[in-house]
């Protein structure tokens, strides 16, 4: 309000002050600090040890050198990295798959600045991107041969799996949300009960009835390539949460907004379009980049019907004679490549999380 | 105008066992300028809430402009374009600016074009003095600030009814006086007004009739000298006196 | 006309399992992607006598749990995966299986520093076995036969399995012969572990096919026969072209489709064992490439060889 | 027709048959399809193998299983198993988010620093490779012979050796549900609607003469099962190969419970982070202000509304987590998953497993959040809560 | 009596970098009963937070009943017990019925036996006029309900001071006159009170001294009629006429 003349700021702590008021204010908070630092010194310690220090970096290096020199050895990931990141894509092509991944990444991180959210934007750089990606990973036309769809795998399908999934998954989840939060009993009741069942079903078992079970139940001219048939059904999964999370954002949305809005005369699509579901959507922010994380690292269950995703790829690195010793470096190279993107979308979640908390109030 | 802005007969509501309106009757003329008030509870505002249908009624007619509300889906959006409302807690929009709160009716509803409808809304923010907060989120307004755009987003449909659900109780002693302001100037206009409210500075000043009500009842009526100085029920003087006493 | 034969034709691709990961020696993938092993050979074979070109093969990753289904529901024409034939996959399941390419006994090996001489010695031991693959069962039942319990530790992932034997988890590894002697022979220190010589089990690795399409189980056996056959008349990838133009003999002169007949009883073109073993080679070329000689893991024929070689294969009489 | 259709009721009536025919429509087309599929292939489809012998042994089961026993019965030990490692997991699981949550709310910034560190690195990786990472782990421990010894307790690549009671199995059960059976009548006896209106201090006093009762007759029954003239306690120690005595934990069981208390009680660090922040702080300030310690605000204050606050979001989180069990297959513990998946390897019966499986998870899932709900309703807040 | 019971000496408050309080000096005598009133974000919370250490002030010195509030943690779990605090928003714990409410600091803090504090609760129960009300929660209370029973919970635990946030903001009209009678009760008794409110009626018939405050300082103080009837600042003319003016 009254702007404040320098001079009445008050006086900044020193550093030792702060410190210890920070970090040893009882004896408790003392001896918790040191326990962390202590913590925190010795693992990072160790990694450094091993994962630099002792470390062979030498692509041409195999077991015996590897072992002499006592900590990782990274020459299995200078050697197989392209089979980790690209799978089984033929490798004169790989290049694609490279190109169609950054697409994803910058598609990705379009959708995520706030100056593309208007509905027509995004839908925009989604359709451009995701058609670009397709073009790219499928090929077909003169230039670019056919890629089949089996072929995909490592980063490329994990991304392709994961984007697909949200993209499907999304707008079902707020049909989903909808439904459930109908005015019509019955319609609330059995799609409660969709959700409710597909919510307790272990991902696992949904792929599997997709990926195996599907072609016995639908008759054939449904079918499609058994990637699709997985990203439906991980689409499915990934609605039946997401839609709980909207409607519980839903619920966060004051009743009087519905209201306000109905009492201007807004019909029911509009009001639910411009007033409940951007708000339903701030108030669920953390819980749907949550859910997005999760989704991402589920993304590594599909191995089990049989895709080259990334985690998969990854065993196929290590599995051949020269490298099963290596699958350790392996295993962290992988959790190192899923780690940027999640710890990425988790970040961003905070900024937006931070960036709506000054919006409002 | 021989049709009268609103005429209830019979108005009955439920919720689930509890019976909160028994029986209301009342019209109100184009033009008229009309306090509710009565203790917390007595069901002033389940009875405006029902005018624009925000809640169903159990029986009874209610008669707005002409239309009676029933089942049909259709007559219901097109009664509430006429009748706006404005709440205790503002409800405004947080997500959208002063000026999108107040284009957004017109734009969807009436497909006013977007230019048409901010001129629109600026002259109505104009009207509740607050044309510097166009650009603002409600989120950065003060109380009184947020309830004068509020009201000017009801005007920006061009309603020919305002219903007021106790528009000043959420505010600060400061702002409640900015707000009035502004009613009283819109009473002026000849706007038809229903207003629960327990301000009775502004209900004498601004009211063709008070209306108190108590335990889902219209328990008295007439013009606001009248109830004030002489209420003609027990109830009413006593309530009348917890509210002034103070 | 076998329904599956034509569904292929029109597809323009087989489909044939492959592996989540890696199964040594016989589904591995290289730098480049692409999958190479016994299996996969196999597959490459079926595919080329169907339409004279390997790479008209898609590989499908499968993991074990889903082989069947995969094969039931039409994911894959035919299942060549390291898997034997046994009574209920033939009657419960609706397979039909190839005569078998493989011979493969159940062995266990041991860290050397127990001192194990056989596997009654091991009473009370702990052993690793592959989850959901017949080890279970006949690691179970051998037990059981002489008498002894062990603690058993079931993983589905051949690495992860490896790896807890290797680093002590378990005392023993039962597996199928050679992915077990490959593990031995790729560990830090091979020395360290010896086989034992109990042989719970042989299995006969067969292709699998669905049950009532005879005509395309044919091309299955088919095509392993002429593969075993090249093998036991010398016919290579090297000299295929030279036998096809003075063919030493009458069998050879119809195998390579000089003298018609070879192909089309079986809906396939005359030359397509011409085709198979100029690409793909005879079975003890494909062998050697993937777990013999030619490869890191230098393992013997053994039961796998020829009849005429101490073996238990043998081709079928083209006449 | 269309004056119809504009009629509220009639338009309601008929979309929500349309919606609940459409869906069974779905679920009956695909349950004919797949019968019709089914016969073509001549593919034996029925329930009669869940009566016969496995052929196989279980790595871990509860109650004894064997070759010889049928399909049905290990099942029924998977899912017992998964209920088995699904305690555990959840209540390590919730014991770490609440030391993480607490963490991360702490006023001691390193404690903080490391909650926030703990939560990237463990919420971010998944699960499978962390329960890769900690099984090799688990099993680069040194061998029996070389077995770390912490408080008594032996940790070798055979697994976590904890002293344990010298008592007949029988004994430790009954006693085990002995205390369950009292624990869950005091509960009722606390909770219960019926009990509402008895005065506080009667309500209390059954409930602890329930729990005392239980108590001393759990310990009788200990007594009991008890050989006369032992120890009461056995120790592990080495003989031969392998270390006797005391109870084993396998690794792959320690593993897996452990991975899975790590990564949840990441995401449930979170939710109690979320709770109490959730409590508002007018409610400390009042506790406070009426010169109540920060213990005391801590334990009558806010803990008892930040759970409830927590109590919903949680049982969504013990649904999906109850779920991570299924990675069970990749360390090899017998998990009701990866009996299932073992069962439809040796028995080939694919749809009727899966079908099994799924409704294995319903009914777990489901009453877990059946029970969770009633709790949650017990211990509701009564009345309005419109401020906070 | 010679010790007061607060004493503010050039007391300093920050957020961040704002100013909220800038050097207040006040002395409360024993038994005194002030009411502080000022425009919204004038500082008025911020400094009776200050004298129960809800907010740490960043200079000046406080001084209650005689000990100085410093970093020392056991003065001021001390110094809370003595000093009384009502919220704006009641902040009764939703868990515990109303009788535990109030017999919970009693127990914990001062070891009072169950059936002592029990007594002493009903006693002050029946002093705020609910002792019928101890078994139900407070969501199941109207707000002025609630709001008696948080002037209960604080006279448990027979503090020598109450500072009261706002008591009545929050409330409905009628439900104001209940807790204002209350507090009117207790100021006849004697007790140490400073309120903040804008209930002028309340001010006029309790108060010994009124203290304006704006913009973090205090702009005037006096006896209650002096100031409503002719504030001696120009900043305080303008607020009144604000406040009483509708
Ligand atoms: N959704 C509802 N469900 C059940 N009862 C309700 C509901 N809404 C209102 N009531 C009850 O109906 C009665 C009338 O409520 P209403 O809100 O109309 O009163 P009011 O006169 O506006 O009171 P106030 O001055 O407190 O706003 C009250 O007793 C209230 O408890
Ligand atoms: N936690 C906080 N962080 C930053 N600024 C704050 C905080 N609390 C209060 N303020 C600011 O300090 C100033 C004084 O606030 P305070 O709550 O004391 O005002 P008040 O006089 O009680 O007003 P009201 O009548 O609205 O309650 C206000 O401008 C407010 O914005
Ligand atoms: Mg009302
Ligand atoms: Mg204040």
């Amino acid at each position: 309000m009254t702007p404040l003349s320098p001079a009445l700021r008050p006086p900044r702590p020193g550093l030792f002050t702060r410190l210890r008021r920070d970090y040893f204010a009882t004896p408790l908070s003392a001896l918790t600090s040191l326990f962390c630092v202590g913590l925190l010194g010795f693992l990072g310690w160790t990694l450094l040890d091993w994962g630099l220090l002792h470390a062979t970096f030498d692509p041409a290096a195999r077991q015996a050198e590897c072992r002499a020199a006592g900590g990782a050895c990274w020459s299995v990931i200078a050697n197989r990295w392209r089979l980790i990141l690209f799978g089984l894509y033929p490798y004169e092509e790989q290049w694609r798959s490279a190109l169609a991944s950054g697409i994803v990444v910058i598609t990705m991180v379009l959708s995520c600045l706030p100056r593309c959210w208007s509905p027509r934007r995004i839908a925009l750089v989604w359709g451009l991107g995701f058609g670009l990606f397709y073009l790219l990973m499928k090929g077909g036309i003169p230039g670019l041969p056919l890629v089949r769809e089996e072929q995909w795998g490592g980063l490329a399908l994990t991304l392709f799996i994961f984007v697909s999934t949200a993209i499907i998954g999304m707008p079902l989840a707020i049909a989903f949300a909808l439904l459930r939060n109908s005015r019509l009993p019955w319609i609330a009741r059995s799609s409660a009960l969709l959700i409710d069942t597909i919510r307790s079903l272990p991902l696992v078992s949904i792929l599997f009835t997709f990926a195996i079970v599907l072609p016995f139940v639908l008759p054939d001219f449904v079918l499609q390539e058994k990637l699709y048939r997985v990203i439906a059904g991980s689409a499915l999964f990934f609605a039946a949460y997401q839609a709980e999370i909207i409607r519980g954002g839903m619920q966060g949305v004051a009743r009087g907004q519905d209201e306000a809005a109905m009492s201007l005369g807004i019909p029911y699509h509009h009001r639910i379009a411009r007033i409940v579901l951007p708000q339903a959507f701030r108030n669920a922010l953390p819980a749907t980049i949550n859910q997005f994380v999760i989704t991402f690292m589920e993304t590594s269950l599909v191995v089990i019907v049989g895709f080259f995703e990334l985690l998969s790829s990854a065993n196929a690195a290590f599995g051949t004679s020269e490298w099963t010793f290596a699958f350790v470096e392996v295993y962290v190279f992988v959790a190192f490549l899923y780690f940027i993107f999640v710890f990425g979308l988790s970040r961003y979640g905070a900024y937006l999380e931070r960036r709506m908390a000054t919006g409002q109030r | 105008m021989t049709v009268p802005a609103i005429t209830l007969r019979g108005l009955q509501k439920f919720y689930g066992s509890y019976h909160a309106l028994r029986s209301i009757d009342l019209t109100v003329q184009r033009g008229e300028r009309i306090v509710i008030c009565g203790p917390s509870g007595s069901g002033k505002s389940t009875m405006i809430r029902c005018i624009n249908k925000l809640e169903e009624h159990d029986g009874g007619t209610i008669t707005v402009l002409g239309t009676q509300l029933d089942d049909k889906l259709a007559s219901i959006d097109e009664i509430r374009r006429e009748v706006g409302m404005v709440f205790q807690h503002f409800n405004l929009f947080p997500h959208m600016s002063v000026l999108e709160n107040c284009v957004l009716a017109p734009m969807l509803v009436r497909k006013t074009p977007r230019a048409e409808a901010e001129a629109l809304a600026m002259h109505y923010l104009e009207k509740v003095r607050i044309p510097d907060q166009a650009d603002k989120f409600p989120g950065q307004l003060s109380g009184g600030q947020q309830q004068r755009v509020a009201i000017a987003r009801s005007l920006c449909m061009k309603p020919e009814i305002l219903l007021f659900d106790e528009p000043t109780s959420a505010l600060d002693p400061e702002m409640i006086s900015e707000v009035l302001d502004v009613m009283t100037g819109l009473a002026g206009e000849g706007m038809t007004m229903i207003c629960v409210t327990h301000e009775m500075g502004f209900a004498r000043k601004v009211a063709d009739r008070v209306i108190f009500m108590d335990a889902g009842e219209i328990v008295e009526e007439g013009p606001p000298e009248a109830f004030f100085t002489s209420p003609r029920t027990e109830r009413g003087a006593r309530f009348l006196s917890q509210v002034l006493g103070h | 006309a076998s329904p599956t034969l034509e569904a292929v034709k029109e597809r323009g691709a087989l489909n044939c399992t492959g592996h989540t990961g890696s199964y040594l020696g016989f589904a591995e993938v290289d730098d480049k992607g692409n999958w190479k092993g016994l299996d996969i050979d196999l597959c490459r074979a079926v595919a080329t006598a169907i339409f004279g070109d390997p790479s008209a093969l898609k590989i499908i990753p499968l993991s074990w749990a889903q082989r069947w289904p995969s094969l039931q529901s039409g994911d894959v024409d035919i299942v060549i995966k390291a898997s034997g034939g046994t009574l209920s996959r033939d009657t419960e399941l609706g397979l039909q299986f190839s005569n078998s390419y493989y011979l493969g006994t159940t062995k266990v090996m041991a860290h050397k520093k127990l001192g194990l001489t056989s596997l009654k010695d091991a009473d009370g031991g702990t052993i690793c076995i592959p989850a959901g693959a017949s080890q279970e069962r006949q690691v179970a039942s051998y037990a059981k036969r002489i008498g002894i319990t062990l603690e058993t530790v079931a993983i589905e992932k051949t690495e992860e399995l490896e790896d807890a034997y290797f680093s002590g988890r378990c005392d023993l590894y039962a597996q199928w012969g050679p992915v077990l002697a490959i593990a031995r022979s790729v560990s830090d220190h091979p020395e360290d572990h010896v086989l034992l010589p109990d042989v719970l089990a042989v299995e006969p690795e067969v292709m699998i096919v669905r049950q009532g399409d005879d005509a395309w189980l044919d091309i299955a056996n088919w095509t392993l026969s002429v593969l075993l056959f090249a093998e036991q008349e010398g016919v290579t990838s090297q000299n295929v072209d030279e036998m096809k133009a003075n063919p030493p003999s009458n069998e050879i002169a119809k195998m390579l489709g000089v003298t018609p007949g070879m192909g089309t009883p079986l809906g396939l073109s005359d030359d397509w064992a011409y085709n198979v073993i100029k690409t793909v080679g005879n079975y003890s070329e494909i062998f050697e490439r993937n777990l013999g000689q030619g490869s890191p893991y230098k393992m013997p024929r053994e039961l796998t060889a020829l009849w005429n070689q101490g073996g238990v294969l043998f081709p079928y009489v083209i006449d | 027709m269309i004056a119809l259709w504009q009629h509220q009721k009639i338009r309601n009536a008929l979309l929500q048959a349309a919606f609940v025919g459409g869906l069974l429509g779905l679920i009956l087309t695909g349950a004919l399809t797949a019968h019709h599929t089914l016969a073509a292939q001549g593919i034996l489809s029925g329930w009669d193998f869940l009566w016969k012998a496995t052929g196989w042994d279980m790595t871990f089961a509860l109650l004894p299983a064997t070759s010889s026993d049928p399909y049905w019965w290990f099942l029924l030990m998977g899912g017992l198993n998964t209920l088995f490692l699904g305690t555990i997991g959840l209540a390590l699981a919730t014991l770490v988010g609440i030391l993480v949550g607490l963490a991360r709310i702490s006023e001691n910034k390193a404690a903080r620093l490391l909650g926030t560190l703990y939560l990237e690195i463990f919420r971010n990786i998944p699960l499978i490779v962390q329960v890769f990472f900690w099984y090799a782990l688990a099993n680069r421990l040194p061998a029996p012979r070389q077995a770390i010894e912490v408080f008594g307790a032996l940790l070798s690549n055979r697994g976590l050796y904890v002293p344990g009671l010298n008592i007949a199995g029988w004994a430790i059960a009954g006693s085990l549900a002995l205390l369950a059976a009292g624990l869950g009548l005091g509960l009722w006896f606390s909770l219960a609607r019926r009990f509402r209106r008895d005065a506080p201090y009667r309500r209390r006093r059954r409930a602890w003469g329930t729990a005392l009762l239980a108590v001393i007759l759990a310990a009788l029954t200990l007594a009991l099962g008890h050989g006369m003239g032992t120890p009461w306690i056995t120790a592990p120690a080495l003989r031969g190969l392998n270390i006797r005595g005391g109870y084993r934990i396998q690794p792959e069981v320690y593993t897996l419970a452990f991975s899975i208390a790590i990564y949840g009680g990441a995401y449930i660090g979170e939710i109690v982070r979320g709770g109490f922040i959730a409590v508002g702080r007018g409610q400390d300030e009042a506790a406070k202000s009426l010169g109540l310690t920060r213990w005391q605000s801590f334990t009558r204050i806010r803990l008892p509304l930040a759970i409830r606050a927590m109590l919903p979001i949680l049982t969504n989180q013990y649904v999906w987590l109850i779920k991570a069990t299924t990675l069970g297959i990749t360390v090899g513990y017998a998990d009701f998953f990866m009996v299932v998946s073992a069962s439809i390897t040796h028995s080939g019966q694919t749809l009727e497993l899966i079908g099994i499986l799924m409704l294995g998870f319903l009914v777990l899932n489901f009453s877990l959040a059946a029970g969770m709900n009633r709790i949650n309703r017990a211990i509701a807040l009564k009345g309005h809560q419109n401020r906070s």
